[in-house]
């Protein structure tokens, strides 16, 4: 039904134009290829798959997940199949979905962002790079890159000189400041940020007096989150001027319109795709709807569109 | 292969005992597409607490359009769905994960223990349909017998005759199936379907692997997505490395996983 | 019943003993009294009472609360009836009581705290000072006295430096590195820290385009920030060696053995308050029957017993 | 004053329109302290979504034994409620708040608008128990009929007699409760009670401010603890400043308020 109705969802992020807002969060999406029975992958605004590193990686030991109040928690640990199978295995289906394809990279030090950076370069079916800037730098002492701003920009800098596609740069929010981190990613020539990635958090069964996850320590996400999120997103929205793409519990189109209004200029769906695999799409008909019922001429209208008191 | 993600109305609701129940569902999706072995993530509730889906197998599916699911309240979500009601509607998403598999030529033997009995009652019904010659033999074991009693009443209802074991006595042998399975006179070439708590799992395959008998054993674990999204699902391999219990399982060869032996 | 088992839920925050581990938090249990239909004041470890300042304060416009997933934002803007009348009207109620008071303290700059301390200092029935640090800090351009390592332990040397009881330096979890801050103030003489004050959070109502709550950004508690509470009193426990009091999604005794087993001394429960006045003393109940249960010499074998894999 | 903090059981539910449904519930201990404009604050379930209680008006105590809340369902709590069954408990923290304060001798005019009807029929039960001379004049506005009838029957039980005014003229005056305060021939001395959405509230006050005539309200904000401890339900004072409505109001003479005048 909604598929019927016409409506302006198209937004930019640097070059690459994207029919709506609506995209799937890295590792939460699969390689897209999971979620073709229940989704028109078609539909959705763009999809990025689960994080890719230079070699193969098995990731953490089990238990890797564990429910919290509104959340889980997850450390997975990265496990992917490393760049070289992800072009050769994953990305033949990717190629043939009519949808634009975020390949999330990342690395242990600047080099292994380049390189991987420049494998990808080139490679049919890529809409642009999300650099996950999370993870531990190996180099100096396991301090994440992405609470460091010279840091930041470094690998920044390192994955757009490889790339000839958008290079949107995904923030932790585990950090005093988001802002500026995403200033220096911007100053450092990111086409866009991505936020919020997980909180740190951590779950203890007190029967076992055990950690929940092998990891001790985990990635939180789902709605828990999500005022955080809108929070980090509105600071960020203001304080650049490159596109940010809001994350962090979202799960229906109302949420999809918070973030927007708070700045975002797309947003990605996470966790919300493990409980709904058709959230992404429905909340591409929720905006279809919201737009044609609230008679805007674009969603792009709603964009930073909070009215402060 | 295909999956749903369906609004299955709940046509029928029994309890067992105290804390084990039995909902039926309708989707001729999922029940004419159903294997043994396979599960759906069913969402307990329309709120975000609890958040995520919770895996059941498919227990039983009758006339290709309904499917039933066994299930015991240990927490949250498996005490929302005892909470439900007839008439009402649970969203599921499935038919998910591999099946088990069988050999009508084999000498088959399904071990189950507490709630692993569910995909047993389906997997024993699909070999009593297609390998007439041989039914196969069938272990099943619980607590005690006010749990176990209804659970093979299914069994016996299909005809299939059921060695049971009881951890108090209560019900057939007093111990565990392996005390049952040491005693039975096992083909080498028996093909053994297991489903259970890991250290009867464990048990089974130590068993099996000293008989030389192939087994196979369905894994439980955490799961967040059932669809090979989340890679939270992990069982070790044996080889080194992990498998997914959602799409690479959650039924397994017991010999390619890494148990844990204390 | 529970009343009538025997445990020993003794535990120490510096020279102050406590007859058990559960506080209630800050902001959470008003001035207690409000409580006292519900509750057995005197069962309680402590309580800590709403944040305090020099001069009255009126707080923030409506709307000042609002529900988010699994918790609350909350933008009070420390509303209270300053410092004088707090000693002259509220702590004469609490010194009938037989429960240790903690006075959460708050400014707008050092000197501020400094007087305040001065203010309470032997003032009767005052067990502790609690200095929340999560405030910003007006001359430094609002950043606030949580977030930089030298200002809260220049807050915490002259809090110490007034006052006759132990001094607990609440620590704001909106930081890259929480235990930098938890050791800064280790070193200027803190007797104790409690940790998490709330997350910065941001709430939209979509239908109106306008925050939540008239600040705009507010504090989250409750449920959903547990994890993240859990994972911060970890690494600090870890990382300084005077007691940690953990915050945070709090609700019951099996929460509080999750924050023991993390490395806390002591416990304060929040938002759960509100949901159930008696979660307090119904905590205590569960920890005198854990230790009963299990056998526990005292319940300070649970501090830290987290079992690693 | 006391208040409690009781599992209460449901001894009735009953469903007044699509949307709007009244509970009964037995607690000795509430209704028999109650006073009328006192709230309760009630959790809609044991999760943790929502989290919070939600404050309701207690609409009606009978017999010191049992006490009334009518709700509409406008967002997960109250649906919460409405999916209830009789002989469930729900906990329940009460009687909360000032009351309305009445005066015998003095006419009363009772004025409410939609959910804001609720505390009204406890007052004029009230009244009519304590002032036999003088029933109240009583006011009622909603949306439309079907949304007040079921309300109004209420009143009329008791033999209250109403003056009725719906938005789409569909029961009594086409219009707004003003319209009919305009009519009344109401004594100076006159004190109005009233409850109901702000925009009504504020059109009240203003009339009675016009005809220098008291008028006291019940305000409702967002309120987490409803016992005057988390300090979020602030309403704006016209000396300045503000007081919480739950411990200070609900109930406030209105002149005290800082009311938005567009
Ligand atoms: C593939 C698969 C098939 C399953 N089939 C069935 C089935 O047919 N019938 C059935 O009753 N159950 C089955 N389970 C287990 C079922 O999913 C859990 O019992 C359910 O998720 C519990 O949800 P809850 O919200 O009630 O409990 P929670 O509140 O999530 O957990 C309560 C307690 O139980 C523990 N727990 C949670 N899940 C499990 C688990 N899988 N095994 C052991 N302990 C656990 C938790 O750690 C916690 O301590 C299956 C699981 C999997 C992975
Ligand atoms: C002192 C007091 C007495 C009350 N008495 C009654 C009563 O007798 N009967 C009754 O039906 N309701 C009454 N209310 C209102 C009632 O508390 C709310 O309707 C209820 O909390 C809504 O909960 P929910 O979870 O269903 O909605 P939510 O999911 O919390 O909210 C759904 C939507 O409604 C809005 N909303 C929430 N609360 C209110 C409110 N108080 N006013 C207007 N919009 C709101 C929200 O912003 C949101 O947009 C009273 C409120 C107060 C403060
Ligand atoms: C199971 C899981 C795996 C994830 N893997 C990645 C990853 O590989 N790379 C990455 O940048 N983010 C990863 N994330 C973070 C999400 O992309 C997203 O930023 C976060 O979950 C917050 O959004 P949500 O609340 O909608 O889930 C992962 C999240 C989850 C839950
Ligand atoms: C309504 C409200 C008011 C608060 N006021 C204060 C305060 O005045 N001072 C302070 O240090 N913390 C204050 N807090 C923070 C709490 O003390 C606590 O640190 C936080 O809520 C996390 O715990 P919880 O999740 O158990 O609520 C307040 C919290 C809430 C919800
Ligand atoms: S449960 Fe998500 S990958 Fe298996
Ligand atoms: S609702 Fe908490 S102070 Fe009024």
């Amino acid at each position: 039904m909604a598929s019927s109705l016409k409506a302006d969802l198209r937004v930019s992020i640097g070059s690459l134009k994207l029919k709506n807002p609506v995209m799937t969060a890295s590792g939460t999406f699969g390689y897209a290829k999971e979620f073709e029975p229940y989704v028109n992958l078609h539909r959705l605004g763009a999809v990025v798959v689960k994080g890719i590193s230079l070699e193969p990686r098995a990731g953490n030991p089990p238990p890797r997940i564990v429910e919290t109040s509104c959340g889980m928690l997850n450390a997975i640990g990265l496990e992917n199949v490393g760049v070289e199978r992800f072009v050769k295995e994953k990305m033949v289906f990717l190629q043939d979905v009519n949808v634009p394809v975020f390949v999330n990279i990342l690395g242990d030090s600047i080099d292994e962002y380049r390189v991987i950076a420049k494998r990808l370069k080139d490679v049919p079916g890529i809409a642009g790079i999300e650099v996950n800037i999370s993870c531990p730098n190996v180099k100096k002492g396991g301090v994440a890159f992405g609470t460091i701003p010279e840091m930041a920009a470094l690998v920044t800098a390192a994955v757009k000189e490889e790339s000839s596609v958008p290079v949107v740069v995904k923030l932790s929010p585990n950090v005093s400041d988001i802002t500026v981190i995403a200033r220096a990613v911007e100053d450092a020539g990111a086409d866009a940020v991505s936020l919020i990635n997980t909180l740190i958090g951590m779950a203890i069964d007190h029967k076992s007096r055990r950690p929940c996850i092998a990891n001790v320590i985990g990635g939180l996400s789902g709605p828990a989150i999500k005022p955080v999120a809108l929070r980090m997103v509105y600071q960020v929205a203001q304080a650049v001027s490159i596109p940010v793409i809001g994350i962090g519990g979202i799960e229906t189109y109302e949420d999809v319109l918070e973030f927007m209004l708070a700045g975002a200029t797309a947003v990605q769906i996470g966790t919300a795709n493990f409980i709904n695999p058709r959230a992404s799409e429905e909340a591409v008909e929720g905006l279809t709807r919201y737009v044609v019922d609230e008679k805007l001429s674009s969603i792009r209208d709603v964009i930073g569109g909070l009215i402060l008191p | 292969m295909s999956q749903f993600q369906e609004k299955t109305e709940i046509t029928r609701i029994e309890r067992l005992t105290p804390d084990v129940f039995r909902i039926t569902l309708e989707s001729s999706e999922i029940a004419s597409r159903a294997r043994p072995g396979q599960f759906v993530m069913v969402r307990t509730g329309d709120g975000k607490d609890p958040l995520l889906r919770r895996p059941f197998s498919i227990s039983q599916t009758s006339s290709g359009k309904y499917f039933q699911i066994l299930f015991k309240v240990i927490g949250r979500g498996t005490s929302m769905l005892a909470h439900c009601r007839e008439g009402e509607y649970l969203s599921i998403l499935g038919p998910l994960g591999s099946g088990f598999t069988f050999d009508c030529k084999a000498d088959n033997c399904l071990v189950g223990g507490g709630m692993g009995i569910a995909p047993l009652l389906f997997l024993g019904k699909s070999m009593l349909r297609n390998c007439t010659l041989k039914p196969p033999t069938i272990v099943l074991g619980a607590r005690n017998k006010e749990e176990l009693a209804p659970l093979i009443k299914d069994f016996k209802e299909l005809g299939l005759s059921v060695y049971p074991a009881t951890d108090d006595g209560s019900l057939g042998t007093h111990g565990l199936v392996t005390d049952i399975l040491k005693g039975l006179d096992l083909a080498p070439t028996c093909k053994m379907s297991v489903c259970g708590p890991t250290p009867m799992m464990t048990a089974v395959h130590l068993f099996c692997k000293k008989k030389e008998i192939s087994c196979q054993v369905s894994m439980e674990t955490a799961m967040a997505c059932g669809m090979g999204a989340c890679l939270g699902c992990i069982v070790p391999l044996a080889k080194g490395g992990y498998a997914h219990a959602c799409s690479d399982g959650p039924v397994f060869d017991a010999k390619e996983l890494l148990w844990q032996v204390r």
